[in-house]
């Protein structure tokens, strides 16, 4: 398939979405929206698409609230790919601010905003299989994130 | 999203509808907080009754609107929470810090 | 705001989206969901977000249709905007054969296939304030369609 | 997206539930005629009343059906259509050439 998602293994992915927006709060809603009607392409539980809406309504809001502070002006794109083993590849992506010290980031409970609870690292790393963030200060962070949705054994909400 | 804001005695009801998340969060955290203090509110009940949606920008209105109820010893209740709401709220061990009620009318027979 | 819509009026723009796609079928579905979420955020009426995925699901059929003739390996894009006057703009771009002869085409029921009814320009054009097509025999086809909510005076379904 | 094919006497049951568009379209066309050719049917009946949503590749199966079965001299019928399905069926005019009912009983009943 004909995709500008380079280094992957193409010939697995059967079907793919690249979206790109500002960061305005608005789109927090229509980002998870977006993309559990792409998910429900899998025919997963409406369990599955609450949680993945979930986890893009987290890393969305991370974009806006800290790589851009608020600023309704910044880029961002998503890109979710299912692949022919039921599996979801999601790559959230900003050129924000960026993150200064990721193992603090990554704390459960760490925030730098002081009206937060840091609870959005541990959310997407919770309700997904895999999480792989990279980070450059002043060029912006992106967050890839897996998951399977067959033989999946795990008890989200234990 | 809604929010109706309902003052009994000392007590705030906050009703929500919709999905709770950063687009009105700020707000509400803030409405929530003003009509505490002006008028020496003790305790706070969140109606989640018909909220669809919350990630953690909702929960931190809450749970940070917990930690100010109970730091002047006031009481926190939250009543309605369905799914996937209430399993969000179990998941972040919310329910273990404040009581949950299925509505309103179960915290007034208490 | 920063966008990569070059030569608009940038100032105007209040929200955008570009998506970016292939052709399967199951994405057209999938499109009108996702720009029907768009478009709700100017709390326009269900009737008017009913008409807007009814004239995206013309669209992008044409192009999985027409365009890439039933290939799924075509990149479909879109790209919505919504701006201070209340209005949409709309863009759906293939990169597929192209349409030789455009007034033919145009022509309410005409269609190249026979089994098809020659309605998708007809509906998009009932249903939008304006349409404007441009395309290239093997670039492509893209179709712009505009819309504004406000003083609209028509009767949709006369 | 569901389809359920029954027939009763020399009339086929169409009953559609989802959204009627091109992924579906072509698989619902081969299937009608394969059925309306074996079985020697000469009349139709399509039940939208589940439908949520029409384009014009779902119109085109349809306005297509009634070429097929009139050339027969069958008849057809469009049963339960609402909106926005029903305002899509008016605006194509198609309204005009079969008739709409709101259940299938009402077509029993004739
Ligand atoms: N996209 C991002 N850009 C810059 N910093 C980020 C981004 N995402 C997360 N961070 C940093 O990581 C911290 C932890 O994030 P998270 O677990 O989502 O909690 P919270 O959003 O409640 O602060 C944030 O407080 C912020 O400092
Ligand atoms: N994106 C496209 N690429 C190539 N040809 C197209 C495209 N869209 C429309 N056409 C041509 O224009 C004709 C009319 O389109 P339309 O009014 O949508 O009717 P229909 O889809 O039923 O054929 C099509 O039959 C096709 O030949």
């Amino acid at each position: 398939m004909e995709t500008s998602l380079k280094g992957w293994e193409i010939m697995s992915i059967v079907n793919y979405v690249h979206f790109e927006f500002p960061s305005l709060p608005e789109n927090v809603s229509f980002a998870r929206s977006c993309v559990g009607a792409f998910v429900s392409q899998l025919n997963c539980t409406l369990d599955d698409i609450e949680e993945i809406k979930l986890v893009v309504s987290e890393a969305v809001s991370n974009c806006i609230i800290h790589a851009y502070e608020n600023r309704s002006d910044g880029k961002i794109e998503i890109i979710a790919s299912l692949r022919d083993d039921r599996s979801l590849e999601l790559t959230v992506k900003d050129y924000g601010k960026g993150i200064e010290n990721l193992e603090q980031a990554l704390q459960p409970s760490y925030s730098s905003d002081p009206n937060r609870m840091g609870l959005g690292f541990t959310f997407m790393k919770s309700f997904m299989d895999e999480m792989d963030i990279s980070s450059q200060p002043q060029e912006g962070t992106s967050v890839l994130l897996k998951r399977n949705f067959l033989n999946r054994d795990r008890q989200a909400y234990a | 999203m809604d929010v109706e804001y309902k003052t009994v005695r000392n007590t705030l009801v906050v009703r929500v509808k919709g999905e709770l998340d950063m687009l009105i969060a700020d707000k509400m955290r803030q409405e929530i907080d003003r009509r505490l203090e002006e008028n020496s509110i003790k305790n706070l009940i969140f109606n989640l009754e018909k909220v669809t949606f919350i990630d953690s920008s909702g929960l931190g209105v809450i749970i940070g609107r917990y930690k100010k109820v109970s730091a002047v010893s006031g009481r926190m209740f939250i009543v309605g929470a369905k799914n996937p709401v209430e399993k969000i709220l179990h998941f972040s061990g919310i329910n273990r810090l404040v009581p949950m009620y299925s509505s309103e009318q179960d915290i007034i027979n208490l």
